[in-house]
């Protein structure tokens, strides 16, 4: 029997066949406006792509943003528990995770069974999110394609400090005013958006090991400069992991709740 | 069991609707009748009451207006209560206020009064001093003379005096709509199944807008009823929600936090029930009412009183409604609430309490993200996946 | 040279530092010490009692302040949020949280732990920010509650409400005595107490007396720079000689720069009043912003909010020391805090006219509810009411990362272009 | 003293997402106008914009008298001679284009101001927007974002609403997340979107109470184009809305009758402000 794990992304679907814990398919698809069609075509090019048929799959389990839209799933997890499922799994070890995202921030405590203990969310106004980012360097004519590249050009990176991101763009355009160069202030905002990111896991008190995920990982002055600011190293999945950890995680508690069911059955 | 559902479909409409029918409703059978509006948290009603007027709980108006002509008057960095019920009085919507009190709960509020003075020159506009020093001997004492003076100007508005016989009848009269409110809360606690968290809401928040006579009848009958509703009880954790004493969460949120917890408890539209006990009705009745405000109470952020330290009373209603948890909220831009945020979630992680810390506004109609955060919270209590 | 002159005009400048410097030292002693301090506030700090007691007091107000225009209430800050505080809290109290889970480490010295706080709720945050110490000390925390202005009920002040309010007061100024003797070990000195009255009356005349200088135009000093420096000393030594004897210096030296034509911002074009405080991590580029156009502000909101709220011409009657302190609390209350903050107008339109004043700078705080609330109107009720152009800004008292530049300086530059037309069309 | 071959002024705009600039002659005719892309360097936007305009003009740099800098990046009209803040220039821009206007409002991307103007373009009295409800302007570049809709196609698509939406939060980043959730609960893009231009148009509609509607008002900026939004503020104002073809220009046109002004009269340019510099000036990290 299969189980699969959607997570249903503002901008991404993801989907993610187990069969006997492992992973047998997966899939990656543009979101689009409809949730329910964007994880039904997910499942399917999953399934597609391990040339399995749709009848297999025993249990659905959704996550993300469009998680309760989905009409055939049996269950519907948050992604932050699905998250720190999956990254339990990978690392045992960990106990803190931060996940830098387009849309979200989030700092995640787990205990030594995967179970989510205290979680932050970054606050919208805290322009802290990987969309301020993008909009930084959309106004300034690049592509998040250049991200890494520019902020490793830069000399001295332009200080952007304020909490609102509509003012950190103002000080964005501000500091271009000023004459900085596209390099510092693409630099600037990585520091600026690691200093916030950083900020959610002290408040949450995080403890060793970290785990680091999200879109922006792969950036590496953002690990730097967060590895700095807390003092700590980070483990950090690779890209292919990273991008279905979500969609993983809801794919084992999903096998976790059909085992269940299915003990119960025979009992 | 249609009746319960038609009377909380009606309380909803009430409670959504920025035109106050219940009041316009009063005033057509009551030709003449005065209004006296007031601004959270708490105001002695009862004096209202026994001066023949109907007093009329301003508690903003979370997103069922746009807030315009307000924010030309306070920046937008004042919370949304304080504009939104600024708003309401800009738009028309409280041309029947004859008089509009603003207790001192706030620098928001307090100020806000200022502005309310600057816009409505024929209208009453007054603010009224709640001691700060509760503990202090002399707090009932001034306290008693606060309230003659509120008396004193409703007394020359309505042009007849308030007699210490009609006050002991108000209180009377609001004695019995609290002990009411104290018996939705019980259920709450015992049997949270009964009741969800936006109906409870909705049985509060309506006392302040309509005749407590009627809302008296009202919790009556629904107090009747509520033991025969053929509901389940569902595999929900219990929380305590603490964050509702001035500024309301949009009826929406409650139903995305009733969606994963039960609410066995809570803050909300704390002024309406700040009184815990019966007011003694022999006596000076000025001063009774006095001091059941200073001794016969509850806690809010806006009150000082050394006696009622507030992370331990959030502790105790914890453990009074048998919470395992507690979602401590604070409404953006509130200094006072994000303060005591920070003391209660402290207080509750020593005392190894789950707890989930959000800020919110009432205009709200986006829950996506408290959705999640309530979801999840409740996950990592109620689920061992392994 | 040594000329009279010059001695005066720059004693002002050295005495205030010296009045600084020893009250930091004072604290700095005191945490090693354990001498009683007292946190107060600097609106109602009930200095005068307080120092009946000899406690040493700090003012968080001054210490945060401080911190900022030191340019490192950054950190503080974020220590604060880091614990658990909101961004949208004010940034006085979360720069003092930085600064007790530093242990009190300041960029000017060591802030000693409270024995006792004292605060009023002219501010309701004080409270709030009490409450936080009382949370991280377990120290007394005594709340004066001075009822405020509640329009024409406290306009007489042999009214109902005003006996009601002094009575309460008064009661609870017994019970501070006795809090104050019982961790001090000391009785009160009625005495002593009359002394520090008749000290802070000195004061508040020449205080009173220093701020109508700046009626002279061009205006002998800046209400947001030595200004700044007048409010500071007349918080921390209110009631004590050395206060008297600063004011009575400063007096001095603004005669003389009157007699000598000496105007605070060269070439001055414009008198302004501010609502508000500067914002203390920019404070330099702030007033540069104002003065590069002449700009000169005569008149503060905190000028009148220093020292106690100054009502002009009321002094103590040291006959009945304690009964006359607990009505000038609740007058300070009444006309020096609360009317000032949400009755605005009255005042603003006072001080436009005695001061020559040509237009009104708000300054919108935005971790600041207390003196922010309602300046849109009150800035529209001037315009309206009294045809008084106002400017309107927003940053903070204390958090830089509130600060942007270019909008600040957009909307002084196009203020002042108006001004320049207003004032030419009025010619 | 005014050189004879030196017969015409310019205004140059540096605007937060475009730069504008205009030539003008003596008598106040607009010969040329260019509009620019500001990104990331200013003083080369500057330039550019300066230069397509003297090209549309077919008149040589040699002939500009005097060049006013206005916008956010006036500091960086670095071939200017002075600078004026855009509020002082879209008054004067909004009464050269419309004589009887005596209230103008422009939505920037950066800041939005309502300016109450007198009879020669003074300004009497302007407001801008509250620290907590900045980037309004912005927003529309958000919702077109968001919706991957071109921004021109933004208005006429709001306009075809029914059942529009109301965003609530006076906060732009929370406002964005409105769109999204709005969206994610099936609702039409039309209603969606007349709700962003009702919350825009609100907003702006607050600042201009805060200076007082006179008519005429008139509206000025690239928002302006966009007839949605002049529905709107028609609506909310109760006062005709003057629009003209040449609003995005309004700066730009203000900016050169400054340095018309200039030529002139030899005064009349507001002076003292200083530099641009300042940029983190007292701020100590």
């Amino acid at each position: 029997m299969l189980v699969a794990g959607i997570d249903v992304g503002a901008t991404y679907t993801k989907a993610v066949l187990l069969a006997d814990g492992k992973v047998v398919g997966r899939a990656m698809l543009p979101t689009g406006f409809n949730f329910a069609r964007a994880a039904e075509r997910a499942l399917q090019a999953a399934l597609e792509g391990a040339g399995l048929p749709r009848e297999q799959v025993g249990y659905v389990a959704t996550t993300g943003y469009g998680r309760h839209m989905v009409p055939f799933r049996d269950l519907a997890v948050t992604d932050l528990t699905a998250q720190a499922w999956a990254v339990h799994r990978m690392y045992p070890e960990a106990r803190t995770i931060l996940d830098i995202g387009g849309q979200n921030v989030k700092a995640i405590r787990v205990d030594e069974r995967g179970r989510v203990r205290a979680f932050r969310l970054n606050d919208k106004c805290a322009a802290g999110s990987g969309a301020f980012l993008e909009k930084t360097m959309r106004y300034m004519g690049y592509t998040a394609a250049d991200i890494a590249r520019l902020a490793e050009a830069a000399k001295e990176p332009a200080v952007v400090s304020s909490v609102c991101a509509v003012f950190a763009e103002s000080e964005v355009i501000n500091h271009l005013v000023a004459g900085r160069s596209p390099e510092d202030v693409c630099a600037g905002a990585i520091v600026a958006l690691a200093e916030r990111a950083g900020q959610l896991v002290k408040r949450l008190r995080g403890e060793p090991a970290y785990v680091l995920t999200g879109g922006l990982v792969r950036v590496p002055l953002m690990r730097r400069q967060l590895e700095q600011t807390l003092r700590i190293q980070f483990l950090v999945p690779s890209d292919e992991e990273g991008v279905y950890v979500a969609a993983l995680g809801a794919a084992q508690l999903a096998q976790g709740r059909l085992r269940r069911l299915e003990e119960r059955a025979t009992a | 069991m249609e009746e319960l559902e038609r009377i909380f479909d009606d309380l909803r409409a009430l409670v959504e609707d920025p035109s106050f029918p219940a009041v316009r409703r009063w005033l057509e059978q009551n030709p003449g009748g005065k209004v006296v509006g007031s601004f959270q948290v708490f105001f002695p009603e009862e004096i209202a009451h026994a001066a023949g007027m109907l007093p009329l709980k301003i508690a903003g108006a979370g997103g069922t207006i746009q807030v315009r002509q307000a924010d030309a008057r306070i920046a937008a960095f004042v919370c949304s209560i304080v504009r939104s019920s600024l708003e309401l009085a800009l738009s028309g919507r409280l041309d029947f206020l004859s008089v509009m009190v603003v207790p001192n709960i706030c620098d928001a509020a307090r100020n806000a009064c200022g502005v309310w003075v600057r816009s409505f020159p024929h209208m009453r506009v007054e603010t009224l001093y709640h001691p700060h020093n509760a503990a202090s001997a002399h707090a009932v004492d001034y306290l008693t003379g606060e309230y003659r003076r509120i008396g004193r100007i409703l007394e020359e508005i309505g042009g007849r005096p308030i007699t210490d016989e009609a006050l002991r009848g108000s209180i009377a009269l609001f004695n019995e709509n609290r002990r009411l409110l104290r018996e939705v809360y019980r259920i709450k606690r015992e049997t949270p199944w009964l009741l969800t968290a936006v109906e409870s809401y909705l049985l509060v928040r309506s006392a302040g807008l309509m005749p407590r006579e009627e809302h008296n009848a009202l919790l009556r009958r629904v107090l009747e009823l509520l033991p025969q509703r053929p509901v389940k009880k569902q595999d929900r954790i219990r929380v305590v929600f603490e964050g509702g004493f001035c500024e309301q969460p949009a009826l929406d949120m409650l139903a995305v936090i009733q969606n994963a917890c039960y609410i066995v408890d809570d803050d909300l539209m704390i002024g309406l029930r700040w009184i815990t006990e019966d007011v003694p009705l022999e006596g000076d009745p000025w001063r009774n009412l006095a001091d059941s405000y200073v001794n016969r109470s509850t806690y809010s952020p806006v009150q000082r009183d050394p006696r009622k330290p507030k992370a331990e009373m959030l502790l105790r209603r914890i453990r009074e409604s048998g919470a395992e948890a507690a979602i401590v909220a604070a409404a953006k831009m509130c200094e006072p609430g994000l303060e005591e945020q920070v003391h209660y979630s402290r207080a509750l992680e020593a005392a190894g309490i789950p707890h989930l810390v959000m800020e919110f506004e009432e205009s709200m109609t986006v829950f996506e993200q408290v959705g999640m955060e309530v979801e999840t919270f409740a996950e990592s209590l109620l689920f061992q996946f392994a | 040279m040594g000329t009279p002159t010059e001695e005066i005009l720059g004693a002002t400048r050295r005495e205030g530092k010296r009045l600084m410097d020893l009250w930091w030292q004072e604290m700095t002693e005191a945490a090693q010490t354990g001498r009683p301090t007292a946190y107060v506030f600097a609106m109602g700090s009930m200095a005068e009692l307080l120092r009946t007691f000899g406690f040493v007091l700090n003012f968080p107000e001054i210490t945060s302040l401080q911190i900022a225009v030191r340019g490192q209430s950054q950190a503080y800050i974020q220590a604060a949020e880091d614990y658990g505080f909101s961004p949208d809290v004010c940034g006085y109290v979360k720069a003092d949280v930085g600064l007790q889970l530093r242990q009190g480490e300041h960029p000017y010295g060591k802030v000693p732990r409270p024995s006792l706080v004292v605060t009023s709720n002219v501010c309701n945050t004080y409270i709030k920010w009490s409450e936080i110490w009382e949370h991280l000390y377990g120290c007394p925390v005594f709340v004066v509650d001075l009822p405020g202005w509640r329009g024409r009920d406290s306009a007489d002040l042999d009214g109902e409400t005003f006996r009601n309010d002094a009575r309460y007061v008064l009661g609870q100024l017994q019970e501070l005595i006795g809090l104050c003797e019982r961790i001090t070990g000391k009785r009160f000195d009625l005495d002593r107490f009359r002394e520090h009255l008749a000290e802070a009356n000195r004061m508040a005349e020449l205080y009173q007396a220093v701020c109508e200088t700046n009626r002279h135009v061009p205006a002998p000093f800046n209400a947001v720079v030595e200004g700044v420096t007048y409010q500071g000393i007349a918080h921390l030594y209110r009631g004590s000689p050395e206060g008297s004897r600063y004011f009575q210096q400063v007096l001095q030296e603004m005669q003389e720069r009157i007699r000598l034509g000496m105007a605070a911002v060269p070439d001055e074009r414009f008198r302004l009043v501010l609502v508000g405080t500067t914002c203390y991590s920019h404070f330099r580029r702030f007033v540069e912003l104002f003065a590069s156009w002449g700009g000169v502000f005569v008149h503060s909101t905190y000028m009148i909010f220093a020292g106690g709220g100054f009502v002009p011409g009321f002094a103590y009657d040291l006959s009945r020391p304690l009964e006359s302190f607990a009505e000038r609390m609740v007058t300070a209350a009444y006309w020096g805090y609360t009317g000032s903050m949400f009755y605005q107008q009255d005042w603003l339109d006072e001080v436009v006219q005695r001061w020559h004043v040509d237009g009104i700078c708000f300054h919108g705080v935005k971790s600041c509810r207390t003196v922010s609330t309602g300046l849109p109107d009150v800035r529209e009720w001037m315009r309206v009411q009294r045809n008084v152009p106002g400017l309107f800004i927003q940053s903070d008292l204390v958090d830089p990362r509130l600060w942007s530049d270019a909008q600040v300086k957009n909307r002084v530059d196009a203020f002042f272009e108006a001004l320049a037309a207003h004032k030419a069309a009025r010619r | 003293m005014v050189i004879a071959t030196r017969t015409l002024v310019a205004g140059v705009d540096v605007g937060s997402t475009q730069t504008k600039a205009v030539i003008m002659n003596l008598n106040r005719v607009i010969l040329g106008r260019a509009l620019v892309d500001t990104g990331a360097r200013l003083n080369e936007a500057a330039r550019a914009a300066f230069e397509a305009a003297l090209q549309d003009a077919g008149a040589g740099e040699d002939e500009v008298a005097y060049t006013v800098g206005t916008g956010y990046g006036r500091f960086k009209v670095e071939f200017g001679n002075t600078q004026v803040t855009e509020i002082s220039c879209h008054a004067r821009g909004a009464v050269f284009l419309f004589p009887g206007t005596r209230t103008v409002l422009d939505i920037g991307g950066q800041d939005t101001k309502a300016i109450r103007v007198g009879s020669n373009g003074e300004v009497l009295d302007f407001c801008m927007n509250d620290k907590c409800s900045a980037g309004t302007g912005r927003f529309l570049g958000a919702a077109s974002a968001a919706l991957e809709l071109p921004l021109g196609e933004l208005g006429p698509l709001a306009l075809t609403a029914r059942n529009p939406v109301t965003i609530t939060t006076t906060c732009t980043v929370f406002a964005e997340s409105e769109i999204l959730g709005w969206l994610a609960r099936g609702r039409k893009v039309e209603d969606i979107l007349m709700g962003v231009h009702a919350a825009i148009a609100a907003r702006s509609l607050s600042l201009l109470r805060r200076v007082g509607i006179e008519p005429e008002l008139t509206f000025t900026g690239g928002v302006s184009r966009n007839m949605a939004m002049v529905h709107l503020i028609r609506e909310l104002s109760g006062v005709p809305v003057n629009v003209s073809e040449e609003s995005h220009y309004c700066g730009a046109i203000g900016a050169a009758l400054f340095a018309l002004d200039h030529v002139l009269v030899g005064e009349r340019v507001p002076v003292g402000a200083g530099t641009g510099e300042g940029e983190d000036a007292g701020r100590g990290h």
